[in-house]
């Protein structure tokens, strides 16, 4: 095999191509063949052994687990290489005629989480408007698409908007009081619970990618959609974006922090195929390379966040440097 | 047996119907040239001639069963009740209702014997509950001289019969719509003397209601059940009158070759 | 013995009313409005298959016909040696070290200097904002190009470059300066350049034979993309399936519906094939890593691995349709073949098959088409890949990477680019083409093996 | 000799004892091809058989056994202190496969010849570098006894391989010789021959129990592992499906299920009717140039991607069948809905139904047809009361198509129907099946050994058992139904 | 015509089948109840009987037909030149070449005329060229008196045929195939006179080689043709003997009774 071979993540997976059909085009290697099919898989892909009948590369959108290293270990796989190479951030769009919000995380939790507060006390959520969720609001049905329980994306919704919504709610105060055991039991518990949403239609989870979410925003015209922020950036003619905290999404926003939505994207490569799978090496370089990655590079252009932290990633790579074991 | 009882029936003299240059193609194959019949009411009309002659052919012809046949050309004019047959106006299904037909391949439905017999009455809302039905049923397996044979077996299917069961089967299935002209190509071909016998009851007894005709290579049987013959060779009708006329003093050469067995 | 004489004189023959053939009695005509009711059902259930048929084409025709045609900027361009072979020996190893990086800046000046030669005014934008109405991919092209054909160095060549996909997209109606007033990637003063460019006829639409001969390109690209590598893959698949499955289907139908005893077995077997059918097709693609690569050591991404799961997919279709005309021949057939000494093998070879055949076709045909349609069970084996090399020519290309068309149809409908969208559609057209070529001759046979009898 | 050279050489065998059986035949006759039992091609067919088929499972058997043998002989060679720690012997033997390999590849594109090789043996480090250069993934550094392992691999590898090219071209050509031997006037050929196609048949039919078992096979193990981590009662007692990305999660299996059969059964209720009216018109009314157009018109129905079905229901049907159904009669305002993708399911179903239940009414004999015109029936009640039930054994296997392909449909009812597990009755609310989770829950961003993404396994496995019994049961009442008139 | 030749023909006395205790079951239906007889060789055997007392089943027992009925189940023993025709190591198909057969309802193949008589002798290599071929079909179809009214149309449909002429399809399709045994069952049922004439001078004339078992309801074909007659009555072998035997003085008071017209 003299083609670089390479799984995983979706939402990684325009970057990979992009870096791909650049790579092709410009070295004597063969263009690196790209494949979908999700973290999970990809990851479990990249663990299942060494060899040509294995990839080089797994794509990930999420950190590695230690289930996953466990695998790969058990399969001989010794040493894995953890790439973070930018960030994605999420967004939350209608379409281009719709009225304004600025939302907060706590606006998120009114509207869709399963329980929320009212005169100090936790009720079914039964709120139906966004004028009842925050008087500022123009009056509108609410209507979300949310990621599906499968996407690295709906991680983020829950971690940085449902549970952040639902602390500064004061919903997560109500929930731990009305949960037992110890304190952080009760915190455990409430956080829990602050990540049920609503089950009577409101709330509507996509199982595919964002072309689906914008296909139901447009049948549905009500409907706020979460997106990526590089989908949004190829699609601003038809989408608004709304902020959160008063932020807009943009990649300056996101590199900075001050847009709270987003997760850094990762990928994993198999040690001992350097050097062995041809054009693996310099693929890595050519990926991590400011050309490429950095601010002014085509990921940038295409809506990645570019990892502030990028020369140490690089020279992290240029050390062939095996990852860490996790922390947790 | 009673062969020669012709001379003891009057003949009604109307006709049931009429047919008047009759020719039919098979796609370039000529099969039936310039026929002209009268069938008359009330009257069994007997047609014999070899095998090929385009007896089936002209039989098919009077309930329009034809039409199924995609390579078949029909012209001329049949006439029934004075009312042409082929007029674009006309209901085929109403035609075969009133002109009922046996094959000359029996062909049981792949259903049970009853459902067979009962099939047609059921669709012309013969019966006015299942009682009814049954009795029709009966009633026409028993003309058809097959109740004995299946009473016990009628929900066994049409296709388990011997041949000449199915043969009897299809003459029940028949007889039960109560057509006015029966059409009974070969009716008896499979069948043994004394079935053949009840068979030819049965025709005779529908002749005090309906016309019958009968395609057959038994002369005798012509000279036994029928009142008219008519004699087809080679897709020309020869010769066509009184069956005793026929018989005994036919007018063409062919007639008289074939019924003494001298051409085929 | 004497049947006849418990038969009751048959009741009156005129139940059925009215002597006239022409005017139906009451009975009849309720049976002749059945009858032109059922005609009619079957008529509209006819007319409403096609009707979707037309609805779904005339959507996907209207999305995806413009896919074909492409907006090209031909750009008047001279191939400096002293830019792109500065060895000047015009050998391709080291003019290969002028980088794509390169070209463009070469084209970014002839470019500027097209427009300034013909006045076109570019108003305040700026080289990179003009540069932007190029294709990422036009300067791969040119490179590719002039590595192909050194001697072209030092020539003045009229250079059809893509244009990006917003400038595309303008002159096919799909953008609109109102858009591209919201949008990130083009603005109005850009359009406006382009239409200066197009009255100066330095930018044309055209045919793309691209579409069918280029691989995928990424989501920077997708004026570039094409279906090459899919159109391959997906033949390459097709044939492994059709050479298996119709075979090993029909030979399993004859064992089941002629050969073999009616028992408990067979049974299990006729169960088991029917529930295959039902197997989601992912669960085929389970199988196949688990059996084809795992196991059997069949590369990643091949369409060889593609075509043995689409095979096992398709089997249980052709089964199914087999059996059902196997057993729709009438027994006197088979009867008539055994009667003249003809052995259960010579019958069923001779005389059921033939008539037989328009179901068999009518089961791969339908097979077929869901073969080729499919994608799921290719996500497991790797064949759902953005892949940009061609496969080898057979048999060495059935164990190289390649995509399929399916594939290629699902990939780009989830791109964020809206352009991509427009492609998706035109593959589907592909794919439909392909589809009726690659069963033209089945639909031909089937017609000439319909007959009544 | 490889294997490929060994096919070519069986084929021209085959071809050869082909020729030579026919002629021998007629040759004992004097070419009156009367006096023998069996057609002369026959005897030139078994020939070539026995020369050919014997051989041919031989050398696959030999393909098979072949590494298997050799693995466990040089398994043998290694020592336990080659095993490093963490590792195991398997994967020192893929170690040592993959060396063994390399060096092939290294002698094959003549990159070493076969002495340079085994002077780079002793030296682990050197071989490691050549083997790179020649695209060798190798994880350690080269144990030298490692080195000597996968020399002692190869050779025995290339001693098999010569064994199999003698032993197979002997058996070849005594099967050629004995079976060219054996023809004579009175040999029963053909059936020798038919019971070869009897057994090449049957291996034909059995390839679906094979499948059936990989299946399962393919499923159990994982399932196993999800069982494991999640109980079994709450996936096939609980009523809520509910994953959590972090864990936590409600796997019960009935709102997919529910949603499964509830989709497939709307799909049904449109394609099925459809269909066979759509079948009736076309083989009993319509005109041979309507049909010739229509028939392979409806059939691109089953050839559209159901992606396009997918957007067709989204994008048109949701929304219109919300607007003008839902919502006047109350019954939810939700635009993916069961109704929604069971509807274009339907749809899409029609080619199924309706083709091959064509082909099958157009082959009931046209007699039947006759016997019912001729009693006066119409055309409508001969095809519904003796066409239609001689045709329903093959019309029932239509159906079942169709119905399969229901079950396994994902793109549509994702689109259509939405994602949302539900064990509802309104045919207007949002509902998920069992085969879209299997995909979603198999792509998905989280870890490969968390429940959430084995649960697909079960799921399948699961369905897979369902459809089982739903088959029986569907067989069953086929027996019953078609008992009556066989 | 010569309806009493058979005092002028010498029997010959060797046995070609014999049959012992021969029981047929279509699933509960027990249609043939422990029949003896012995087919001699070089002879016309007829089977006579009323319709539905067993002769096709009998007959489809001699060449194994009844095989392919799913539902039914054959005992007792059947040998042809003393070998068990239901010994597992038989090869059916075999048999079947041996024991040629005519069937009941004609069943051409929806082939040509051509290639239904063809197909026999290509299967058992008995034409060693087209020219020859071209001949085997003639001679059959001149045997089956077929010949001349299709003689112009060989490549066109055996099904589109009249029903006699599907019939005599079917007689030239079997004797193409030379068997050492002809069944033929009913196959003058759909003849005319003359068709009839010469297929029963066909069957006149294999008698000098072959075997031929003939059923037929027509007592005077019976009569004509065969040497032996076996008479068949509710699935019981009632009587078999010498042909001029049973007509003229038979045993049973049955067989009388049904020679009579008595039983049906
Ligand atoms: N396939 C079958 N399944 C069930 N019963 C059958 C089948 N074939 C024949 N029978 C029954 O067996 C009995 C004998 O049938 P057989 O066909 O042998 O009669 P036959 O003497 O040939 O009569 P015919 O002169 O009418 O042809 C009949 O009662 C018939 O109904
Ligand atoms: N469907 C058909 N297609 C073509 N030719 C046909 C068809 N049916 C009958 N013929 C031809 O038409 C001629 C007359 O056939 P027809 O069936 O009317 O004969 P018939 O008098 O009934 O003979 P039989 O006594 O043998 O039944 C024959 O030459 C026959 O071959
Ligand atoms: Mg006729
Ligand atoms: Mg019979």
């Amino acid at each position: 095999r003299d083609n670089i071979q390479i799984a995983g993540s979706s939402t990684v997976l325009p970057y990979a191509t992009i870096v791909a059909e650049l790579f092709g085009e410009n070295f004597d290697h063969p263009t690196p063949v790209v494949e979908g099919g999700g973290s999970g898989a990809g990851r479990k892909k990249l663990c299942e052994g060494l060899g040509e009948g294995t990839i080089d590369i797994a794509n990930s959108s999420s950190r590695i687990k230690q289930s996953d290293l466990d695998l790969c270990a058990a399969n001989g796989v010794s040493g894995v290489m953890e790439v973070r190479f930018g960030y994605d951030g999420i967004v939350f769009a209608a379409l281009r005629d719709q009225p304004d919000f600025a939302f907060t995380p706590a606006d998120w939790y009114l509207a869709l989480g399963a329980q929320i507060p009212r005169d100090g006390a936790l009720v079914k959520n039964d709120l139906r408007d966004w004028a009842e969720v925050n008087p500022a609001f123009p009056p509108q049905e609410i209507l979300a698409f949310i990621p599906g329980t499968k996407h690295g994306t709906r991680e983020v919704f829950d971690h940085n908007v449902l549970l952040a919504g639902c602390k500064a709610s004061g919903a997560f105060d109500l929930l731990a009081d009305a949960m037992t055991g110890d304190e952080a039991a009760r915190a455990k518990g409430a956080e829990e619970a602050c990540l049920d949403i609503r089950g009577d239609g409101v709330a509507v989870d996509i199982d595919g990618d964002y072309t689906e979410t914008l296909a139901r925003v447009q049948a549905n015209p009500v409907g706020i959609g979460v997106f990526g922020l590089s989908f949004y950036q190829s699609n601003t003619d038809r989408l608004r974006v709304y902020p959160m905290n008063g932020v807009l999404p943009s990649v300056e926003t996101i590199a900075s922090g001050a847009y709270p939505v987003s997760r850094p994207l990762f990928f994993y490569v198999k040690i001992a195929h350097l050097g062995v799978i041809p054009g693996l090496r310099e693929y890595l370089a050519f990926f991590l390379s400011d050309e490429v990655a950095g601010p002014d590079g085509p990921l940038a252009d295409y809506g990645l966040v570019p990892d502030p932290e990028l020369h140490r990633t690089q020279a992290m790579v240029a050390a062939e440097q095996p990852m860490e074991p996790l922390s947790q | 047996m009673n062969d020669m009882r012709l001379t003891e029936r009057a003949v009604t003299q109307t006709a049931k119907i009429t047919a008047r240059g009759v020719q039919v193609h098979y796609g370039t194959n000529h099969a039936l040239k310039d026929v002209d019949v009268d069938i008359l009411d009330k009257t069994v009309t007997a047609f014999i001639g070899p095998s090929g002659c385009g007896k089936s052919t002209f039989l098919r012809c009077l309930n329009r069963m034809n039409d199924t046949v995609a390579s078949a050309r029909v012209t001329g004019k049949i006439e029934m009740d004075g009312q042409d047959i082929y007029d674009p106006r006309v209901d085929p299904v109403q035609l075969r209702a009133k002109v009922g037909m046996v094959f000359q391949k029996p062909n049981p439905f792949p259903k049970s014997i009853y459902d067979n017999v009962a099939y047609g009455p059921k669709i012309h809302g013969l019966a006015r509950g299942k009682a009814e039905l049954d009795q029709i049923v009966e009633t026409s397996l028993k003309k058809a001289a097959l109740w004995n044979e299946v009473k016990d077996r009628l929900s066994a299917p049409g296709t388990g019969l011997s041949g000449g069961q199915q043969q009897r089967l299809c003459i029940a299935r028949a007889v039960a719509t109560s057509p006015e002209v029966l059409l009974m190509d070969e009716p008896c071909s499979a069948l043994d003397p004394i079935a053949t016998a009840q068979v030819e009851e049965l025709i005779d007894e529908l002749r005090a209601q309906f016309s019958v005709v009968i395609v057959t290579h038994s002369m005798q049987q012509a000279a036994r059940v029928s009142q008219r013959t008519a004699f087809f060779h080679l897709g020309h009708l020869v010769e066509y009158g009184e069956t005793g006329h026929i018989f005994t003093n036919p007018t063409d050469p062919r007639t008289e070759a074939y019924i003494t067995g001298r051409i085929g | 013995m004497t049947d006849l004489s418990a038969a009751a004189p048959s009741s009156s023959p005129h139940h059925r009313g009215g002597a006239s053939l022409i005017a139906p009695d009451a009975r009849t005509q309720a049976r002749n409005a059945a009858e032109r009711r059922f005609r009619r059902f079957g008529l509209s259930a006819v007319l409403l298959g096609l009707v979707a048929l037309v609805v779904l084409l005339a959507s996907v025709l209207g999305n995806g016909v413009s896919a074909f045609r492409q907006t090209y900027v031909i750009l008047p361009v001279t191939l400096e040696a002293s830019v792109l072979d500065k060895a000047g020996n015009r050998n391709p190893d080291e003019m290969k070290k002028v980088t794509t990086l390169g070209y463009g800046k070469l084209m970014q000046e002839a470019l500027i200097a097209a427009l300034a030669e013909r006045g076109i005014d570019t108003g305040d934008l700026k080289p990179k904002e003009i540069m932007a109405l190029l294709s990422k991919e036009a300067p791969a092209d040119l490179r590719d190009a002039v590595l192909a054909d050194p001697s072209l160095i030092g020539q003045s060549i009229a250079f059809p470059a893509f244009a990006t996909s917003r400038v595309d997209g303008y002159f096919k109606g799909r953008v609109t300066m109102d858009s591209a007033a919201r949008d990130a990637n083009i603005s109005p003063a850009q359009l406006q350049l382009a239409d200066a460019m197009r009255a100066a006829g330095l930018i044309e639409t055209r045919l793309n034979p691209g579409f069918l001969t280029r691989p995928d390109a990424s989501e920077l690209r997708p004026e570039a993309a094409g279906l090459g590598v899919a159109i391959l893959g997906s033949a390459y698949m097709m044939l492994v399936v059709l050479v298996l499955s119709l075979p090993i289907g029909v030979a399993a139908s004859i064992y089941l519906e002629e050969l073999a005893p009616k028992n408990r077995w067979t049974d299990l077997i006729e169960i088991n094939i029917a529930n295959l059918a039902a197997v989601p097709s992912i669960v085929f693609g389970i199988l196949a890593l688990a059996l084809f690569i795992n196991i059997a050591g069949l590369p990643q991404s091949a369409p060889i691995v593609g075509g043995l799961v689409l095979t096992l997919m398709t089997l249980p279709t052709i089964i199914i349709a087999t059996r059902a005309s196997l057993k729709a021949v009438p027994p006197s057939i088979r009867d008539a073949a055994l009667g003249v000494g003809a052995s259960r093998m010579q019958t069923i070879f001779h005389h059921v098959l033939p008539l037989a055949m328009p179901g068999i076709l009518t089961g791969t045909i339908l097979g077929l088409a869901r073969a080729l349609g499919e994608s799921a069970p290719l996500l497991l084996i790797g064949m759902v890949a953005f892949v940009r090399d061609f496969p080898a020519a057979p048999p060495a290309g059935f164990f190289d990477p390649a995509s399929a068309l399916p594939v290629q149809v699902y990939s780009w409908t989830q791109r964020a680019d809206p352009a991509f969208a427009e492609r998706a559609s035109g593959a589907i057209i592909v794919l439909l083409v392909f589809l009726l070529s690659m069963n033209a001759l089945a639909i031909l046979l089937r017609r000439r093996f319909e007959r009544r009898w | 000799m490889n294997a490929g050279l060994l096919l070519l050489l069986l084929a021209g065998l085959g071809a050869l004892g082909f020729l030579a059986g026919r002629a021998r035949a007629l040759s004992l006759v004097r070419g009156d091809a009367r006096g023998l039992h069996s057609l002369p091609g026959y005897y030139g067919q078994t020939v070539a058989l026995f020369a050919v088929v014997p051989a041919f499972l031989l050398l696959l058997g030999w393909l098979l056994l072949q590494p298997v043998l050799v693995e466990r002989s040089i398994t043998a060679m290694i020592l336990p202190a080659d095993i490093a720690s963490g590792s195991s012997r398997e994967l020192v033997m893929a170690d040592v496969r993959r060396i063994a390999e390399g060096m092939e590849r290294l002698v094959a594109t003549g990159a070493l010849n076969e002495g340079e090789l085994a002077a780079l043996v002793p030296q682990p480090d050197l071989l490691k570098d050549r083997l790179s250069a020649a695209g060798v993934a190798l994880a350690a550094p080269i144990q030298p006894h490692i080195a000597e392992a996968a020399t002692a691999w190869r050779a025995e590898m290339a001693l098999g391989q010569g064994l199999m090219a003698l032993s197979v071209l002997a058996v070849a050509v005594t099967g050629f010789l004995w079976s060219l031997w054996r023809v004579a006037p009175g040999f029963r050929a053909r059936n020798v021959v038919e019971r070869f196609i009897r057994w090449m048949l049957i291996a034909a039919s059995s390839i679906a129990i094979l499948t059936t078992i990989g299946i399962i096979f393919s499923l159990v193990f994982e399932s196993w592992h999800f069982f494991q981590l999640y109980p079994a009662r709450d996936f096939f007692l609980s009523l809520t499906w509910s994953p959590k990305f972090g864990g936590g999660s409600d796997l019960g299996i009935w709102p997919l299920l529910w949603g499964t059969l509830y989709v497939s059964f709307i799909a049904l209720l449109v394609a099925v009717p459809v269909g066979l009216m759509a079948a009736i018109y076309l083989s009993e009314y319509a005109t041979p140039a309507l049909r010739a157009v229509a028939k392979p018109a409806i059939e691109v129905l089953a050839g559209i991607p159901s992606i396009v079905y997918g957007l067709f229901a989204l994008m048109t049907v949701g929304p219109f069948l919300r607007d003008w159904f839902a919502r006047p009669m109350g019954l939810g305002d939700s635009s993916s809905s069961v109704m929604t993708a069971g509807v274009v399911m339907g749809i899409m179903l029609i080619p199924y139904v309706s083709s091959l239940s064509d082909d099958i009414i157009n082959a009931v004999p046209q007699s039947l047809r006759d016997g019912s015109y001729g009693l006066g029936a119409t055309q409508s009640e001969t095809i519904r009361q003796v066409v239609f039930p001689a045709a329903l054994p093959g019309i029932v296997g239509a159906i079942l198509m169709a119905a399969s392909r229901a079950i396994g449909e994902t793109m549509i009812v994702v689109l259509g129907a939405g994602a949302a597990a539900r064990l509802d009755l309104n045919p207007f609310e949002a509902m998920t099946t069992v085969t879209v989770k299997i995909v979603s829950q198999l792509t998905g961003d989280t870890e490969f050994a968390s429940p959430e993404t084995l649960v697909a396994f079960a799921l399948g496995l699961t369905l897979f058992v369902f459809t089982l019994g739903l088959n029986i049961l569907a067989l069953g009442i086929v027996r019953k139904y078609r008992e009556q008139y066989e």
